[in-house]
């Protein structure tokens, strides 16, 4: 039997993520001032945060409403443009979510998918545009793909893992056709996307709790 | 920082709160930091918004004429659905809603996310999304241009529109047309530093300025060395007017300050747009000069004009009472 | 120096001339650099001016309700009793006219100059000193206190009389009861540059403010280190409350910009005077808060209060139409 | 027979202070920064370029309108504090000349007086309280008393001029009284006056104008 997630779980792993955000304060924002407007890390670090305070309520909750309320939270607090995205996706997974009470394996990849594209579909973007998106769609087709040749739950959940930390340093090399860098005389070449960087940072600190589970 | 503020965690909900005290006809939606009317009338709503930072703009334009809501994100940040959404429920007098929204990705999202939730309240909401900065090439393919100064003049239209009685289709339809005719540009001098990141985003040598910076200091399309008045005037309208045939029009000018320009130095520039563009044979209506929409402590200014027509002029001319705008 | 304008020496006729071209209802006496109402009506005229460099002050209170004439000086430097006879000339209809003048020697000296001389064409002339500055101890045996940014208070009232049809006695004794009533008290963040000598006539370090500066970058009573808005406005406020007994009475409140300070912040000001007038008992009868007296591009603000009775509340709520200032 | 001064030796005299004034832009900025706000140099400097440009004017005229004219000139370029006082001592010192040619040692003194007096009036200001007045005044003093003890106009004429010197460089220990450095809150003690500077070059140039012609 492979892994499975309770919402107790999953809160667990949001006070992870909280912690790998927060400890990338100067770095994020470096990134977010080369291309952006400098306010990345501390729009997402904010939304971790106020998370991180409402574990009680959400790991009480089942998995559906937990979701609905992370996206509500990170939507309301982060603000900008990743609170919605954020707030999009989770509210996207929810729905995958409606009547499970454990996260497996095809599970999860089902969420990092709604995910996927309530984000495309909010953002009006496309892999290769230079943003979050290119993190979290190499890691879904990963996934996905592992999952159709039948890999190892290990196995898989560290290719997921590479495919998001590769996917963010791939937008190095990308020009911004979404998102504030896409108003630079070079579109932001040359620079990493904060918000590809902190969907690794979420997708990676996942990936690595479900496997130390395993 | 040389600022005066308490936290700059709290610098939004402050100035909103010392607004409106300062504006009795005005009240404070705390945590959702929206700013709305306490005066209501039967008519469409108008509601813009959008990151802080820029004031007076957004909530310095709610008022009889203008908005009934002005929405508050964080420093250079959309605003969440949630607090639109209030927004949009201020400004609802039954006969639906039209959303300003400036054309940044963030802003889009979010405006369009509150848009779908207010809808499903059923609350009529119908949105205009302005773009105004020739900086920026016009473009299908990403985001395309910025929304800057030019709001105030979509604010001032659609506002009048709302208050003569018009249905959402038609106060819609005049905040689309001023959008079509209304084209800025602008320069900084200085950088701003954001209250909760406490130093400059970027730094510009003694003697050197940049052309097409954002009102959100994104990068402009050139670095050059600092210009006379008269020079600064040239540049910044040659973009606009090579952009759209504004010749033999009226037009309503706009010389806006970034935030810690001297008024004197935006009555300067005013004086040399006034000169090219009569040498142009572009016919000045009425002008406006002064600090419309910020960017914190940025110095330098744009300049924006919107193409008249009968009904332009009238809805310009159209009273109104707010504390940014009187007319 | 960045700044944007041609010839240092010609900022004072150019942005006037600026100024003209953006209010038709205004006009520029080149040269002299006064700004007059085109509009005339038989009443007292007003007549107020100074160094330039205080934008909008003091050619954007021209206009109904508030100024006949303001005559400029260059910058920082009084104007010259040429200038001053043609503001008296502007503004005078036949029922005399006031002078507001602000308590610096170089304006007391120029003014008086050309009230004696204007007074030789059988023109009425009288005079107020405003002196509302409580940094500077009042003294008769100096010069005593400056006249800063409460002066605005006193253009609204002085105007309002004048526009109400009272003779030039009415009128001055409405003028100085709102100067007994007045307190100000300032503070600054950074220097500003004489378009002229091209470089600060002062440096303060990072950190560090000065309390009780001037509006021309005079040295204040402490240099101290940056404090929150709440001590800001509290040691402002404390200044003036020490000075002159506000308990238990309305005032009129305002929270003036130097010139590149964000809006942000002097609402977030705002938001703390109102907190400790509030808490004193001291009843905010309307609050003004903008940049209503500058200093070039000095950052700081100050702190004005203005005691009401009846006869000032109406004064203050009359209507008035210029530029800086519509009620 | 003593020196005689006509209106075109005046004017003469007019272009050698403007001269000396130029020369000293940098110092005498620097003063008013120190004490007041920065702008005495440029203000007076502007005003005798406008007296040289007017030169031509100015010595075709008699001795009472030279006055008038140059003291009309004065307060509208100069305007400020010194224009005004500077405008009002030429129109005091024209009066004093009504009927005069020529500008003899008694006169010379008068004018100083007449000049004192206006100065004096419209600044509602006394000796010591740190102004030009701290310059003009010894000199005029030191004037009267030489004419009184019948020294030679040689010996009274760089009298004078010490009187105006030293007159200027006392002010640095004076607390103002007049003009911005009252504001400061040390009143400007240390510092010298830049009017009272500037008042010296006059005098010291006129004077040395004067003693060349003997
Ligand atoms: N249209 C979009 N689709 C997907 N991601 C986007 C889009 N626009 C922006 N982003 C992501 O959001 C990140 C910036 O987030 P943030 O700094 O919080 O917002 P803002 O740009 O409003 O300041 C970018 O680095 C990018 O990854
Ligand atoms: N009341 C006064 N009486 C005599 N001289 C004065 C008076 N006030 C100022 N001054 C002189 O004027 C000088 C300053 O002149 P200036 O810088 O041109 O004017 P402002 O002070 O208006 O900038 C002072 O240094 C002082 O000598
Ligand atoms: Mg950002
Ligand atoms: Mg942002
Ligand atoms: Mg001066
Ligand atoms: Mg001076």
């Amino acid at each position: 039997m492979g892994f499975q997630l309770s919402s107790k779980d999953y809160a667990e792993y949001i006070k992870l993520a909280a912690a790998k955000i927060h400890e990338n304060g100067d770095y994020v924002t470096a990134l977010d001032s080369a291309t952006g407007d400098g306010d990345h890390w501390s729009n997402i670090n904010m939304g971790f945060e106020k998370l991180v305070e409402a574990i009680p309520e959400l790991e009480a909750m089942n998995l559906f409403d937990e979701f609905k309320k992370i996206g509500m939270i990170m939507m309301s607090v982060i603000g900008g443009s990743s609170g919605v995205l954020y707030g999009s996706a989770y509210i996207g997974a929810a729905k995958v979510l409606k009547n499970r009470d454990i996260i497996e394996n095809q599970d999860m990849c089902n969420i990092l998918e709604a995910m996927l594209e309530a984000i495309m579909a909010r953002g009006n973007a496309q892999p290769g545009f230079k943003t979050m998106i290119d993190s979290l769609h190499p890691a879904v087709e990963c996934y996905k793909d592992c999952i159709a040749k039948g890999l190892s739950e290990k196995k898989t959940l560290s290719l997921v893992k590479s495919a998001a930390v590769d996917g963010a340093q791939s937008t190095a090399a990308m020009e911004a056709v979404r998102g504030r860098a896409c108003y630079q005389s070079n579109k932001g070449i040359g620079h990493l996307d904060p918000g590809a960087v902190t969907m690794s940072y979420q997708i990676e600190t996942l990936m690595d709790y479900i496997a130390a589970r395993l | 920082m040389k600022k005066i503020i308490n936290q700059p965690n709290a610098v939004v909900s402050e100035l909103l709160a010392g607004m409106a005290k300062a504006y009795p006809e005005l009240k404070h939606i705390e945590n959702l930091e929206v700013i709305s009317r306490k005066e209501k009338s039967k008519k469409v709503g108008i509601v813009s918004g959008g990151g802080s930072g820029h004031e007076p703009a957004h909530a310095g334009y709610v008022g009889k004429g203008m908005l009934d809501a002005a929405v508050a994100g964080n420093v250079f940040s959309s605003p969440s659905p949630d607090r639109i959404i209030k927004g949009i429920e201020e400004a609802n007098s039954g006969e639906g809603v039209l959303l300003i929204i400036k054309n940044y990705s963030g802003d889009i999202m979010n405006f369009s996310m509150a848009k779908e939730m207010a809808e499903m309240d059923d609350i009529r909401v119908e949105s205009v999304i302005v773009k105004d900065d020739v900086a920026v090439p016009d473009s299908t393919y990403s985001t395309g241009r910025r929304g800057i100064a030019g709001t105030v003049f979509v604010h001032k239209i659609a506002g009048a529109k709302a208050e003569s009685g018009a249905c959402l289709e038609e106060v819609k339809a005049a905040a689309e047309k001023a959008i079509a005719n209304i084209r800025s540009m602008g320069m900084a001098m200085s950088a701003c530093i954001l209250p909760a990141v406490g130093k400059p985003g970027f730094e510009l040598c003694e003697n050197e300025i940049e052309i097409g910076m954002g009102i959100h200091g994104e990068p402009g399309v050139e670095r050059t060395s600092i210009k006379t008045a008269a020079e600064t005037a040239d540049i910044l309208l040659s973009k606009i007017l090579a952009d759209y045939d504004y010749s033999g029009s009226e037009v309503a000018l706009l010389i806006n300050g970034l935030g810690a320009t001297p008024l004197m130095e935006l009555y300067i520039v005013n004086n040399e747009a006034e000169k090219i563009l009569s040498s142009k044979g572009i016919k000045i209506y009425k002008t406006f000069v002064g600090n419309y929409m910020t960017a914190l402590e940025m110095s330098g200014c744009s300049i924006t004009l919107m193409k008249l027509d009968k009904e332009l002029k009238e809805l310009l001319d159209a009273p109104c009472n707010t504390p940014a705008l009187k007319i």
